[in-house]
């Protein structure tokens, strides 16, 4: 398939075998030999910019943690820029996406301005959710982004309800045959909680049009995944049991994600089945702010590190001359000043007013709880108050 | 005059759910069972002829999965139906319809609303036994961002599901298997009933009865015995429990001075102790006794049928409350 | 391996082929060919006499039920005794077993008394559980029965607990080796639980030594079962998900479950691993005492009832010159006079005082909760009240 | 004199669990990096090492499996402590801990009790947002056959862990992330607390403060805040919720005729309206006022920290209900 050839290759190619048969337990996503890549060179260099901004949002992220300005959980996604980045650019706009708690990667990668995902978790009103979901939970409407998802394996049902939907919505709404497919992104950890066994049975019974995008990094918090997940190794013999395809791909190499996932996705949209992805990956950071990472050798990181997707592409871009050192410059300059905005913008923000605390519970609202406002993303005044009140009994009837 | 028209309990949601899906494509139905075999209770009777297998879906026994895919599907703007075989099985999918669709809107900052209808039967059923009489309420009314109905006759569900199932919040709606074969007056005529708006069924002087569900028609028929004796009783339905028409029983108090709750679930932290304690709170100068409490037991449901009788609040259980709470001891 | 030769053979093969491929998907456990089989004559007789027995029992309940004697849910077993008699017979008594509600021929393969089993379901203070728990909770200590469960799926985690617990005390606590093994018994409709995945992942990482036995009758409730579940011509293939082998047998061969499922016990005992076994079998009867079962064809049913365990080991049996009969009258009569004499004595049986509901809430007393008397099927004296309230500060302390 | 020992939440929890494994070899624990990770909250620090993998168990993200798991092992006799990472994960696992556990015995007529202690972090934890935030007492405590303890200090989470391990019920055991760094007295002496006391921090004459967990250490600076303007509180640390100690709660509200509860769980049937409703029975003749009740408000919790701070109990609040309640506004 569309592959980069591995820069690792040459004297550390053992090792680096050794440390990823050591991590996913097989080698299945090495074994595919490099093929032409015949993506326009524009192209990349966007998916390069797309990536790097990911890769400085994150830093910042941390940065901003440590300041104190953001609270709560952060997972950061810094090491798997590729998978959002090639996934995303694999479907439509309109195809809808749902994740995990890791999300900014996604909210970037699908088009969140990164003012609104810094904002969310400085707590701010111009966050997107105008500051009440935080880091793990950010939604973008306009973008059809169906959340980040606090509880692991959480999204897995509701990933089969939107593709379930659109079918719905195309085929017995509208007569017409379905267009879309929807993402549901997941951790490897997310692969044991029965959740997601239902969601993939239903989804193979009804032929839903979901892709499960497994992000193996190897790890979920300190449990490297043969501690945790039976066929640790082989991970698609799960999908087989609900009579799914399963593939394994390289998510460190956008190039390879973003041409096997449209392979993917175009089968799902035309066969109206779900499909179940093995991406490798690796976080390169801890799994949130507080950890050590002890779990797992200095070596391994280095090895992962070499093989850093964002590297890979630049000097990939760099040799076949699509990309000048100068260009690059000016490229991580951009990308920089976008974040530093980003958190200007946040930081100048003001914190939600007080009525919000009873805004959003109720999208009828009675008794306490007064009205919403929609986030300026997606073309509302969030700092208007709603404080209607509408009376239940003339509203239904 | 014509005869008013009778149909059972089950009719009547049935009615509710066809007239909103022939008036609302986006509307769907799906459980265990629900098409071809119509229903373990026959509710959607005739539902799989009239609207075919893409609006009635039968599921596999995977009610977190199918719940969760019908919040996705909400989201996305469809208005699912789910129906649970027994609310004693939404256990096994307690996160999806606390964790999601309740917090959806509020985590998003009111971009995703979760317009759902989870709806089954609730408490108990005759003898099914511990792990299938569960009455949610008791669990899931501490929850904000739900609404919670739990009607006592026909045409009340009906009227409430139909503004559930047009309405844009997720929605639990509580039945009974018990009730399910109730018939009661239903006109042919569409009409819908708003949620938070309790309904007094008896008008009286001296204490003020109120429940919901099933537990109802052991008020009335309490009431209708102490009425022999002198006692006079308001019974009042509350309806819904979320939102809770307090309003509709603090007037009530006001003018009988006592209070007595019936709730069918466990009393411990259950919406009875919230009613109590809210009557408490705004009818503090106008009790003349302690708001008196009716529930089950505080023990798992036993099987036996006498144990099971004794477990459930009853029309005896009710008249002594009252009598206790109006001294007519 | 051990098989009883298909009764079916000859002109009718081809339908019964095509029916049990449509119910299960697949054929695979009749293509085994049948062999010599080496059960000693009076074993075999000992366990026509247990399926027998729950045949006549499950008979009586079904009356029983009109007579509204039994209350809330039944489930009976008929069609499928071959399956909790082979398997109980298969391992010792001391490994524990532990299934869903469709449990009396558990209870009653297990060594329950009929009259304890029949006088639960009378809600009767004779009865296994005093009454409390009714037809799909029956527990049986003496007999490491380990209960009936009602909500679909729950037991499969437990099962994964109860051998877990076999292992720990004699591994951690007694410092031998494990020599026990545990059954979990599930339908084929509590596949699609998310527990039992969850049970199954924790099973094969952690090598504890239960047997999954799917009693995959090809329904659950309406729901054929491929309706429901993904892959039903292939169940092992969800085993192999989680590394755990898988086995297909014929549940309607007494001698085939017994002899295959001691083979996967010995392997499981030595080895301390899960195993996976669907089980092909099928209810006669409807899913409980109101199911008109129009899902399906009387063809069908009628090729299964062919098919009929008992009826099958009674003729073979009767063929081999081991059964005459008039020993088979004998024995139907004293199974008969066994069911009834258990009616009788769960008529006579008190209910249970109105103190039971207050007790065997919690095993140390206090407030309202007074103390629990032990069944009498147990040693115990089940008419007692139990009254005994102690102060917590003094037990504790 | 010697000096106090003093210690940490997380430390007191840790020594009851170590303690009660040196001395019982059923007892086991097992969670999400319980083992070689430490604990996410560094509860289990070093036990992997002194215990051993057999008794300290990593387990996969799979609540239901695992804590079903525990259940099948407690039922053969061992005892199982299950750490819940938060028990806002516990919600995947709602079925085998409410269906189960708490059933079980009765179910079986007495033959199988379930002795397993489920811990873990409940209520905010600090921005936490919608989904990590739950203060589980609010569903759970509506069931009965579970024991609840809701600790305040590491003295109190030491003594109770300890009789939760030792007994044969099952538990629910709710600690706060927020408090695990905080430090307090423990000896070093064995001791355990038996559940159903409460402890009176502090005594007084005008109102009776009642409240567990968390929000006690808000209840004693209001009541510190208060005493400076001649308002003198008795505070009350209910210490487990189930069961109750109503009877020092009456007590003391006989003493000074109002009551104020502080729960940190949303309002609605919760254990905050349970213990008002049942002061305000025993009660009824004795207060000068209704009880006022603080909460968490009726909404998902808030990501935004100054929401956040808003939405949970506070001094602030209960320096007001209090001045509500004894008519000092
Ligand atoms: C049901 C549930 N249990 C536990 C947690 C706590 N938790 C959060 S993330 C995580 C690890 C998940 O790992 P993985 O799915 O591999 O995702 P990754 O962090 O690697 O992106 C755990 C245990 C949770 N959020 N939900
Ligand atoms: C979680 C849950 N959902 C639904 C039910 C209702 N229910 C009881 S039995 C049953 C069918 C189960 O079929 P199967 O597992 O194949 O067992 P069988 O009845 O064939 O023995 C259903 C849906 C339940 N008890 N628990
Ligand atoms: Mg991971
Ligand atoms: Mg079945």
């Amino acid at each position: 398939m569309t592959s980069l050839s591995n820069p690792a290759s040459g004297p550390a190619a053992a090792p680096v075998k050794d440390v990823h048969a050591k991590v996913y337990g097989d080698l299945d996503h090495l074994q595919a030999p490099p093929v032409k890549v015949d993506v326009p060179a524009e192209t990349q260099l966007r998916w390069l910019r797309d990536m790097l901004l990911i890769r400085e949002f994150e830093i910042r992220c941390m940065q901003a943690y440590q300041e104190k300005k953001i609270g709560g959980f952060c997972h950061v996604y810094i090491g798997q820029e590729a998978v959002a980045v090639g996934c995303t650019q694999a479907v439509r706009h309109e195809d809808p996406i749902v994740t995990a708690y890791r999300d900014h990667g996604h909210a970037l990668a699908r088009g969140m301005a990164a003012k609104h995902c810094m904002a969310e978790m400085f707590g701010r009103i111009g966050g997107c959710a105008k500051g009440k979901g935080g880091s793990m939970h950010m939604f973008d409407k306009a973008n059809n982004l169906y959340g980040g998802h606090g509880i692991v394996g959480a999204q897995t049902p509701l990933g089969a309800g939107l593709a379930f939907a659109c079918k719905y919505m195309d085929e017995v709404i509208d007569g017409k045959k379905n267009s879309r497919v929807a993402l549901c992104f997941l951790g490897d950890g997310a692969l044991n909680q029965g959740a997601f066994h239902e969601a993939l049975n239903l989804a193979g019974l009804f032929d839903i049009p979901v892709i499960y995008v497994v992000e193996n990094n190897g790890y979920s918090m300190g449990t490297a995944i043969a501690r945790g997940t039976t066929m640790a190794h082989s991970l698609v013999t799960k999908a087989a049991g609900y009579g799914i395809d399963g593939y394994v791909v390289d998510g460190m190499d956008v190039l390879e994600v973003q041409a096997e996932m449209k392979r993917i996705a175009d089968k799902c949209r035309e066969t109206s089945r779900p499909a179940f992805v093995d991406m490798r990956t690796y976080r390169f950071k801890g799994h949130s702010m507080s950890d050590p990472r002890k779990y797992r050798t200095k070596e391994e990181e280095e090895v992962f590190e070499a093989d850093d997707p964002i590297g890979k592409l630049e000097r990939h871009l760099k040799a076949s001359g699509a990309l000048s050192e100068d260009a690059f410059k000016a490229m991580l300059k951009s990308v920089r000043d976008e974040v530093r905005d980003a958190v200007a913008w946040s930081d100048a923000s003001p914190a939600p007013g007080m009525d919000e605390l009873f805004t959003d519970v109720f999208v009828e609202r009675w008794g306490p709880y007064t009205g919403s406002t929609q986030p300026e993303m997606n073309g509302g005044t969030p700092n208007l108050p709603g404080t209607l009140t509408i009376d239940t009994k003339e509203e239904l009837l | 005059m014509t005869a008013l028209r009778e149909i059972e309990f089950r009719d009547a949601l049935r009615e509710a759910m066809s007239e909103e899906m022939r008036r609302d494509k986006r509307v769907f139905l799906l459980g265990e069972e629900v098409a071809q075999y119509n229903g373990a209770y026959k509710v959607s009777r005739g539902m799989l002829e009239e609207f075919g297998e893409r609006r009635i879906i039968d599921t596999p026994i995977s009610e977190s999965g199918f719940a969760g895919l019908a919040i996705g599907a909400a989201m996305m703007g469809l208005k699912p139906i789910v129906e649970f075989m027994s609310w004693s099985f939404s256990l096994v999918a307690a996160d999806p319809i606390l964790n999601n669709a309740p917090k959806m809107l509020y985590m998003s900052g009111g971009q995703f609303g979760c317009p759902v209808v989870f709806r089954g039967n609730d408490g108990a059923g005759g003898q099914l036994g511990s792990t299938h009489s569960w009455c949610v309420e008791g669990l899931y009314s501490n929850v904000p961002g739900v609404k919670i109905a739990i009607p006592s006759n026909p045409y009340d569900a009906k009227g409430l599901l139909k503004s559930a199932i047009r309405g844009d919040d997720p929605v639990f709606f509580l039945e009974s298997e018990r009730m399910l074969g109730n018939k009661g007056h239903v006109p042919e005529e569409e009409y819908v009933i708003p949620f938070g708006q309790a309904k007094v069924l008896r008008e009286g002087t001296d204490c003020t009865v109120a429940s919901w569900g099933r537990p109802v028609h052991f008020c009335m028929e309490a009431a209708e015995e102490l009425a022999k004796h002198g006692i006079s009783c308001e019974v009042i339905d509350l309806r819904t429990v979320r939102p809770l028409d307090i309003g509709t029983v603090v007037r009530s108090v006001k003018k009988t001075s006592t209070c007595v709750v019936v709730d069918q679930s466990w009393s411990f932290g259950s919406p009875g102790s919230e009613l109590a304690s809210q009557v408490h709170r705004h009818c503090f100068d106008d009790l003349d006794n302690y708001v008196h409490r009716v529930h089950t037991a505080d023990v798992p449901t036993p099987y036996a049928t006498n144990l099971e009788q004794e477990y459930l609040p009853n029309t005896r259980k009710i008249v002594e409350a009252i009598r206790s709470a109006t001294y007519n001891l």
